[in-house]
C-alpha cells in the first residue's frame, strides 16, 4: 500500500462515519461536511498536479503519477456529484444523510483501491465499492432503480468469484500477491492463467462487450446523479483500473500474445456494440450508457497493445472519459428534472430553453467523438497510434471508423435533442438552477483546457510510463 | 525614320483600342438620344479606317511595323507586326466595319440598337487584333473573342426561338474549332518553342509527325472561320434566322477575310506544305464550290441562297491558295476582297428588299426594278461580279484562280470551278428575274425605295466592284502583289490587265450556258423562281436534296445525337454510385444497431446465461496449455 | 490422509456448476441468492486447496476469513435489496422486472 | 482420502437439495448444511481459524438472514409457479457434468500443479500474518463494514410519506 496518500482515503472515511453523529438535527450540516471534505481533498490533489503541470519541471516529482491522477479524477467526479445532488432534490429531501456517507465511503474505498499494491486488497476495496453502489443506485426509490440495483448485484457477481479463483491460482506461484513480486519474478504459464482470470473478472465488473448486459439497464434505471457517479468513475476504478495495472505488470514479458489477442477482440467488440447500440436508442441516458460501453472499449483496446504508449493513451482516455461522461449524465439529470422525461423523441430544440446545459453537453459530446481542439481527440488519436505501432493495423482502422460512427450517433442526437425546432410541450421549460450548472461548467472548462494545453498534460502523463 | 516609326507605331493602336473604348462608352449612353449612337460609331469606324489607310501607305513604303507590349511579365507578350498582308487585311476589315456601321442604322434588332453597335465595334477590334498580331497566342486571344461576339450577334439579330438555337449552333461549331486551333497553336509552340509567326517563318515547319497534327488542327480553325465545306452548316441557318446586317458583316466579309488570311498564313507563311496536303486543300475548295452552289441553286429564300453562295465562293479562295503558285495565291487573295465586297453588297440588297417588303421568299416577290431602281442596279452589278462576267472584279480574280489551277497541273479542279461559276450565274439569273423582273404581286405595289442609310453603303460597294474590275491593276499593285511578297512569293509577269485569251472566251461560253439553262427552266415551269425545278426534282438529285435539307449531312446534328446518348449513360452510372455510397451503408448500420438493441431483451436470466457462457468461453480460450 | 489438488478442483467445478445452474434457471430471487452462496463456497474451497498445495495454510486462512466477511456483507445487502424490491413490487419473481430493455 | 470424498459428497448433496427443494425454508436449511460441510472440510485441511469463522458466520449468521428474509416474503412464495421440470433436470445435467469434468479437470489441474514453483519454507503464525503482512486488509474490512452499515440504513430509509415497513 502506498502510504503517502493514505490521508486521501482516511479523511472521507472518518467524515462518513462522523455524519450520523453530527447531523442529528438538520441535513444542511451533512451536505456541508460532505462538500467540504471532498473540496479540500480536490484542492489538495489539484494543487499538487497543477503545480507540476504548469511549471513543467518534474525534478522534484517523487509520487506515483498514475495514483495521483486517479485520486484527482475520483475527487473531481465525487465533488461534482455531491455538489450536484445537494441541489438536485431540494423539495422532498429523499436522500437520507446516509446517501452522503455512502458516497464518501465509496470515494475513500476508491482512493485506497488506487493506492493498493496487491491483488487481494484490490479485491476487498472493489467489493466495498460495489456494495456502496448497490445502495446508492436505489436512492431514487423508484421501481426502475431497484430493478437496476438487483441486476447490477447479480450480473456483476461472477466477477468476484473469478477474481478469487485467479488469486488462488496466483498463490500456487507466489507467497504474496503484490504487483512488484509478480512483475520481477519469472512469469510462467500459471501466472498468465491467473492474471487472465482476474482480467476476465474485472471485464465483467467494468461492463465490457460480451458482459455489457447490465450497463444500459443500470445507467438508465438508477438515480440520475448516481448514474453519473457510476459511469463517471466507479466502473472505471472498480473495473478498468485493475486491467491497466495488470497490463503494466505484463507489458514486457513475452507471454501476453493470447491475452492481448483476447483483449483486442473484446475492446473492438465493445466499441462496435456500443456504437451500433447507441444509434437507435430512444432514451437519452440509455444512449449515453451505450456510448460509455464504446468508450470503455477504446480504453481496453489501448491497454490490449501492452505497450507504454498504449497504457499512456488508456490512462488519458480513462480520465477524459470520466470528465465528459460525468458532464453528460449530470446534464441528462438536469434535463430529466426540468422536462420530466429523457425520451429523446419528446425533447426537441432544448438549446433555446436550456442553453448552458445544451452547450456543455455539446462540448462533452464533441470531446467524446474526438473533435480536434478538445481533449477527447488527443486520447483517441494516441489510442489509434498505439494500435498502429503495436502492429495490429486492422484494429486501428476499425477503431477509426467506429469513432466516425460515434460522431454520427452524437450528431443525430444533437440535432434531435438540442438544435431541432422547439417542441410545443417544452415551451415553459426553464434553465436548470445555477448551482446544478456549476459542476458541469467547471468540468467542461477542464475538458477544453486539457485539450488546448495538451502538451503540458503530455509531460505529466509521461511520468506514468517512466 | 525612327521617330516616325514610333508615332506610327502607336497609330497601330487606333483601329484596335479606339473601337473598344468607344464600344464600352456606347453602352453608357441612354437609348433616348436620337442618332448619337449611330454618329459616334460611324465616326469611330471612319477614324479607324483612315488610320488603316495611313498604316497601309506607310507599310507599302517601308518594310513592316513592329509593336510589342509586355504582358503577364515575360510569360508572353502581345506583339503586333504589320506586314503588307496584315495592312491589306486591316484596310479591308476597317472598310467593312465603316460601311456596316452606316448600314446598321435602319436595322431593327432585339433589345436596344446600341448593343448592335457595341458588338460591331468590338468585332472590329477583335478582327483588327487578330489580323495584325504576330504572336500566335495574342492572335488566338482576339480570334476567340470573336466567337463570343458572334454568339451575341446572332442572338440579338432575331426574335424567334430558332434564332437562339442557331446562336448556340454557331457558338458550338466555332467554339470547338477554336479549341482545335488552340491545341494546334500549343503544339506549334511546343515544336518551334516560339509563338512569333515571323520567327517561325524563318525556318518553315514541315509536315511530319506533330507538325501535320498541328497543321490539321489549325486548318480546321481556319476553314470553320472561313465557312468552308464540313463546317459551313451554321451560315445557312444564320441566314434564315438573323437579319441581313449581321449576314452582310460577318459571314459575308469579316469571316471570309480572317479565315482565308489565317489559311494563307499557316499554309504559306509558317508551313512548307507538301503536294499531298496541296491536293487535299484544292479538293476541299472544289467540293465546297460544288456542294454549296448545288444547294444554293434550289433555294427559294433570298438570304439563304446568298449564304450558300458565300460558302461556295470560299471554295474559290481555298482553291486559289491551294495552288501554291504565285498567280493562284494572288487570285485567292484578290478574290477574297472582291467576294467580300459584292457578297456584302448582295446581302445589303437582301436587307433592303426585306426591309421594304417584309418577306424573304422570292416566290412572293417580283417586278421590284421599277419600284426600287437603285437597289436593283446595285444587285445587277454585284450579281454580275459574283458570276464573273467580264469587266467586273469577280472575273479578274476568278481568272487568276483558274490560271493558277491550270498552272498547278490538276485541271480537274479547274473544270469543277467552271461548273460552279455556271451554276452561280444560273442561280443569280433565277434570283434576279424572280425578284426584280416579271409581274409584281398586288400587295407590293406601293413599295418605295430603301432608306438612304442602306443605299449609300450598297452604292459604295457596287462602285468598288466596278473600280476593282476596270482598274484591276490598282488593287493588285497596291494590295495583292505587296502581300504576296510578304508571304515570300514573287509574282512573275503581269497579274492584272485585260487579255483576250481563251479564259475570257470560256467565260462567255459559261454565260451562254447559264442563260440558256435559265430560259429552259423558265419555259418549263412558267415561273421565274421555279426555273431551278428541272434540276431540283431530277431522279437522283431529288433524294440527296431532301436529305441535305433535313440536315443528315450536317456534322453538328450527328455529334449532337452521339453526345446526348453518351450523357444519359453517364447519368445512369452516377445514380448507381450515389446509391452504392449513400443508401447501402446507412441501411446496414441501422439494421445492425437494431439487432444489437434487440439483444437486450431485459430478462435477467438471459443476461446471466450469456455472462456465464462468455466467461467460460474466455477461460477455455485463455487456459489452453500451449499459451 | 494424503491430499490431492486436482480432485479438489474437480469438486469445486461441480459446486460452481450447481450454483451457476441455480442462478440462471430459478425465478425466485432468494433461490438466486442461494445459488450465489453456493458459488462463493466453491471460491472459498479453491483458496484453501491452493494454500494446501503450497502448504502456506495460514495465508489461505487469512484470505478465507476476509472472504467470509465480504460474503456476509454482500449477502446482507443482497437480502436488503430483495426486501426492498418486495416492498415496492409485492413480488420476488426475477422474471417480472423487464421494463428496462431495448 | 475417503474422508474427503465423504465430506465433498455431503457438500454436493447439500447444494443439490438446496437448489431443488420446493420450499425456501428447506433450501435455506440445506444451505446451512452446506456451510457446515465446508467448515468440516476446513477442519480436515487443518485450517482451524477459517473453519471456526465459516461455521459461525456462514452457518450461523447467513442462515439466520436467509430464514428471516424467507419469512418476510412468505405470502408471495405460493403464487410463483415454478415449473418443476427445471429443477428435476438438475441431477441429470449434474451427472453428465461430473462425468465430463472428471475427464478434463483433474488432468488439467495436475498439469497446472507441475508449473507451480512456490513452496513456503517457514510458515508465519496466523496472528502475525493477519496483523503485519496483511495489515492493509484491516482498512479494507473497516471500509466494508462501514459501507454495509450505511447500505442497510440507506435501503430502509423511512420516507416520510411512502414506506411503512421498518426493519425486520
Amino acid at each position: 500500500m502506498v502510504t503517502d496518500f493514505l490521508s486521501y482515503s482516511l479523511i472521507p472515511l472518518c467524515s462518513a462515519l462522523a455524519i450520523p453523529f453530527i447531523s442529528r438535527k438538520s441535513r444542511r450540516i451533512t451536505e456541508i461536511l460532505a462538500n467540504v471534505t471532498l473540496l479540500s481533498g480536490l484542492i489538495n490533489v489539484g494543487y499538487i498536479i497543477l503545480h507540476y503541470i504548469i511549471k513543467m519541471d518534474y525534478s522534484s516529482f517523487t509520487f506515483d503519477a498514475f495514483t495521483l491522477l486517479m485520486i484527482f479524477t475520483i475527487y473531481l467526479v465525487g465533488l461534482a456529484v455531491v455538489f450536484f445532488s445537494t441541489y438536485y432534490e431540494v423539495e422532498n429531501d429523499t436522500n437520507s444523510n446516509s446517501y452522503y456517507s455512502l458516497i464518501l465511503i465509496s470515494v475513500s474505498a476508491m482512493c485506497s483501491l488506487v493506492m493498493s499494491r496487491d491483488f487481494f486488497t484490490l479485491y476487498i476495496f472493489m467489493e466495498a465499492i460495489s456494495v456502496c453502489s448497490f445502495a446508492l443506485i436505489t436512492s431514487s426509490n423508484s421501481k426502475n432503480s431497484i430493478e437496476a440495483s438487483i441486476k447490477y448485484f447479480f450480473l456483476t457477481f461472477p466477477a468476484s468469484v473469478l477474481i478469487i479463483f485467479g488469486i488462488s491460482i496466483l498463490m500456487l506461484n507466489y507467497g504474496s500477491f503484490d504487483f512488484d513480486t509478480i512483475k520481477f519474478t519469472n512469469i510462467n504459464f500459471l501466472t498468465v492463467i491467473a492474471l487472465s482470470m482476474i482480467i476476465i473478472g474485472f471485464l465483467i465488473k467494468s461492463g465490457i462487450a460480451p458482459f455489457h448486459f447490465w450497463t444500459p439497464d443500470v445507467y438508465q434505471g438508477s438515480y440520475s446523479p448516481i448514474s453519473a457517479y457510476l459511469a463517471g468513475i466507479v466502473t472505471k476504478i472498480g473495473g478498468i483500473y485493475a486491467i491497466i495495472k495488470i497490463s503494466q505488470i505484463l507489458y514486457n514479458s513475452g507471454a501476453t500474445y493470447k491475452i492481448s489477442a483476447l483483449l483486442l477482440f473484446t475492446g473492438m467488440l465493445s466499441v462496435l456494440i456500443g456504437a451500433f447500440g447507441a444509434m437507435v436508442q430512444k432514451d437519452f441516458k440509455r444512449m449515453l450508457a451505450y456510448s460509455s460501453i464504446s468508450q470503455m472499449g477504446y480504453i481496453i483496446l489501448a491497454t490490449a497493445t501492452f505497450s507504454p504508449l498504449g497504457i499512456f493513451a488508456a490512462v488519458f482516455h480513462l480520465v477524459n472519459h470520466a470528465t465528459f461522461k460525468t458532464v453528460l449524465f449530470l446534464n441528462s439529470a438536469c434535463v430529466e428534472k426540468n422536462t420530466g422525461t429523457t425520451n429523446m423523441e419528446e425533447l426537441k430544440g432544448l438549446e433555446k430553453k436550456m442553453p448552458y446545459t445544451s452547450w456543455t453537453s455539446v462540448i462533452a459530446l464533441l470531446s467524446t467523438a474526438g473533435v480536434p481542439p478538445l481533449s477527447g481527440f488527443w486520447s483517441k488519436v494516441l489510442i489509434i497510434i498505439a494500435l498502429w505501432q503495436s502492429g495490429n493495423k486492422y484494429y486501428a482502422v476499425i477503431a477509426l471508423i467506429a469513432s466516425i460512427l460515434t460522431l454520427a450517433y452524437f450528431m443525430i442526437m444533437q440535432k434531435k435533442v438540442f438544435f431541432g425546432k422547439l417542441s410545443e410541450k417544452l415551451t415553459e421549460v426553464k434553465e436548470a438552477k445555477f448551482q446544478l450548472l456549476i459542476p458541469v461548467i467547471t468540468i467542461s472548462i477542464i475538458i477544453i483546457l486539457s485539450g488546448i494545453f495538451f502538451n503540458r498534460v503530455y509531460f505529466y502523463l509521461e511520468k506514468i510510463i517512466m | 525614320m525612327n521617330e516616325l516609326n514610333s508615332n506610327i507605331s502607336n497609330l497601330v493602336l487606333i483601329p484596335l483600342l479606339l473601337p473598344l473604348i468607344s464600344g464600352v462608352l456606347l453602352l453608357l449612353i441612354s437609348d433616348k438620344t436620337k442618332y448619337l449612337k449611330e454618329v459616334l460609331s460611324f465616326a469611330v469606324t471612319g477614324v479607324s479606317f483612315a488610320a488603316s489607310i495611313v498604316i497601309l501607305k506607310f507599310v507599302l513604303q517601308s518594310d513592316n511595323l513592329q509593336y510589342h507590349i509586355k504582358w503577364l511579365g515575360n510569360l508572353s507578350s502581345i506583339s503586333f507586326r504589320i506586314d503588307q498582308l496584315s495592312a491589306f487585311l486591316l484596310f479591308g476589315v476597317s472598310m467593312f466595319s465603316l460601311l456596316l456601321s452606316l448600314y446598321g442604322i435602319s436595322v431593327k434588332n432585339r433589345g436596344s440598337s446600341k448593343i448592335f453597335y457595341f458588338l460591331l465595334m468590338l468585332t472590329q477590334t477583335a478582327a483588327a487584333g487578330s489580323v495584325i498580331s504576330d504572336n500566335l497566342i495574342s492572335m488566338l486571344f482576339f480570334w476567340e473573342s470573336m466567337v463570343v461576339l458572334l454568339y451575341v450577334f446572332v442572338y440579338i439579330s432575331g426574335e424567334t426561338q430558332a434564332c437562339k438555337k442557331t446562336a448556340l449552333k454557331t457558338f458550338l461549331i466555332n467554339g470547338i474549332s477554336d479549341i482545335a486551333m488552340m491545341l494546334g497553336i500549343i503544339i506549334i509552340g511546343y515544336i518551334s518553342d516560339t509563338f512569333l509567326m515571323s520567327k517561325i517563318s524563318q525556318n518553315k515547319l514541315i509536315l511530319s509527325g506533330w507538325g501535320t497534327v498541328a497543321y490539321v488542327l489549325l486548318l480546321i480553325g481556319a476553314l470553320t472561320k472561313a465557312g468552308a465545306f464540313p463546317f459551313h452548316t451554321w451560315i445557312p441557318d444564320a441566314a434564315l434566322n438573323s437579319n441581313a446586317a449581321f449576314m452582310a458583316y460577318i459571314p459575308a466579309a469579316i469571316d471570309k477575310l480572317l479565315g482565308i488570311y489565317f489559311l494563307a498564313r499557316i499554309s504559306l507563311y509558317i508551313y512548307q506544305i507538301n503536294s499531298t496536303m496541296q491536293i487535299i486543300l484544292m479538293s476541299i475548295g472544289a467540293i465546297t464550290i460544288l456542294v454549296a452552289v448545288m444547294m444554293a441553286f434550289i433555294q427559294n429564300d433570298y438570304k439563304r441562297l446568298l449564304s450558300y453562295h458565300a460558302v461556295s465562293q470560299t471554295g474559290y479562295m481555298i482553291l486559289g491558295i491551294g495552288t501554291l503558285n504565285p498567280v493562284g495565291i494572288a487570285g485567292g487573295l484578290f478574290h477574297m476582297i472582291n467576294h467580300a465586297s459584292y457578297k456584302s453588297c448582295l446581302f445589303m440588297t437582301a436587307g433592303a428588299v426585306e426591309n421594304q417588303t417584309q418577306t424573304n421568299d422570292i416566290s412572293k416577290l417580283g417586278g421590284l426594278f421599277s419600284r426600287m431602281p437603285i437597289t436593283a442596279v446595285c444587285f445587277i452589278i454585284a450579281a454580275a461580279a459574283i458570276s464573273g462576267i467580264a469587266p467586273l472584279n469577280g472575273f479578274f480574280s476568278k481568272e487568276l484562280v483558274y490560271k493558277g489551277t491550270i498552272m498547278s497541273g490538276y485541271t480537274i479542279f479547274f473544270y469543277a470551278a467552271e461548273i460552279g461559276s455556271i451554276l452561280t450565274l444560273a442561280s443569280f439569273l433565277k434570283l434576279g428575274h424572280s425578284v426584280f423582273f416579271g409581274k409584281t404581286p398586288e400587295n407590293l405595289k406601293d413599295t418605295k425605295e430603301a432608306p438612304y442609310s442602306m443605299l449609300i453603303p450598297m452604292i459604295a460597294l457596287a462602285a468598288i466592284c466596278v473600280i476593282f474590275g476596270f482598274g484591276a491593276h490598282l488593287p493588285i499593285s497596291k494590295l495583292i502583289s505587296p502581300s504576296l511578297m510578304a508571304l515570300g512569293f514573287v509574282a512573275d509577269g503581269e497579274l492584272s490587265g485585260f487579255h483576250f485569251d481563251n479564259l475570257f472566251l470560256l467565260s462567255l461560253v459559261v454565260i451562254i450556258i447559264a442563260v440558256s439553262n435559265h430560259i429552259l427552266g423558265f419555259r418549263l415551269s412558267g415561273k421565274a423562281y421555279k426555273s431551278s425545278d428541272h434540276i431540283h426534282y431530277a431522279p437522283v438529285l431529288h433524294q440527296t436534296y431532301d436529305m441535305a435539307e433535313k440536315g443528315y449531312f450536317d456534322l453538328y446534328e450527328i455529334f449532337r445525337k452521339i453526345f446526348s446518348s453518351f450523357s444519359s449513360l453517364l447519368f445512369k452510372i452516377d445514380r448507381f454510385f450515389d446509391k452504392l455510397i449513400d443508401d447501402i451503408p446507412v441501411s446496414i448500420t441501422l439494421y445492425v444497431s437494431d439487432k444489437v438493441s434487440k439483444l437486450h431483451s431485459g430478462s435477467y436470466s438471459l443476461y446471466m446465461f450469456f455472462i456465464f457462457v462468455f466467461a467460460t468461453a474466455y477461460l477455455i480460450y485463455l487456459g489452453g496449455i500451449k499459451w | 490422509m494424503i491430499y490431492n489438488f486436482p480432485i479438489d478442483w474437480f469438486f469445486i467445478s461441480i459446486l460452481f456448476f450447481i450454483g451457476a445452474y441455480c442462478m440462471v434457471v430459478s425465478k425466485n430471487i432468494i433461490k438466486l441468492l442461494i445459488g450465489f452462496e453456493i458459488i462463493s463456497k466453491s471460491a472459498l474451497i479453491a483458496v484453501i486447496t491452493a494454500g494446501l498445495a503450497t502448504n502456506n495454510i495460514n495465508l489461505a486462512q487469512n484470505i478465507i476469513i476476509v472472504m467470509i466477511l465480504v460474503e456476509a456483507v454482500v449477502i446482507a445487502s443482497g437480502l436488503a435489496l430483495v426486501v426492498k424490491y418486495y416492498r415496492l413490487n409485492q413480488s420476488i419473481d426475477i422474471t417480472k422486472i423487464i421494463n428496462l430493455k431495448g | 482420502m475417503t474422508l474427503y470424498l465423504l465430506i465433498y459428497f455431503i457438500i454436493i448433496m447439500g447444494a443439490v437439495v438446496a437448489v431443488i427443494s420446493k420450499k425456501l425454508i428447506n433450501s435455506a436449511i440445506m444451505l446451512a448444511l452446506l456451510s457446515i460441510g465446508v467448515s468440516i472440510l476446513l477442519f480436515a485441511y487443518n485450517a482451524p481459524w477459517a473453519a471456526v469463522f465459516e461455521l459461525s458466520v456462514c452457518a450461523g449468521l447467513i442462515t439466520v438472514l436467509f430464514v428471516s428474509a424467507v419469512s418476510l416474503v412468505k405470502h408471495d412464495e405460493e403464487n410463483i409457479k415454478e415449473n418443476r421440470v427445471k429443477y428435476v433436470l438438475l441431477p441429470l445435467l449434474l451427472i453428465g457434468f461430473i462425468i465430463s469434468a472428471s475427464i478434463i479437470v483433474p488432468e488439467y489441474f495436475s498439469k497446472l500443479q507441475i508449473f507451480s514453483t512456490y513452496n513456503t519454507q517457514k510458515e508465519e503464525p496466523i496472528g502475525k500474518l493477519i496483523w503485519l503482512y496483511r495489515g492493509v486488509d484491516i482498512i479494507g474490512q473497516l471500509t466494508l463494514l462501514a459501507s454495509s452499515v450505511f447500505v442497510i440504513k440507506h435501503i430502509f430509509f423511512k420516507r416520510k410519506e411512502a414506506d411503512n415497513g421498518g426493519k425486520i
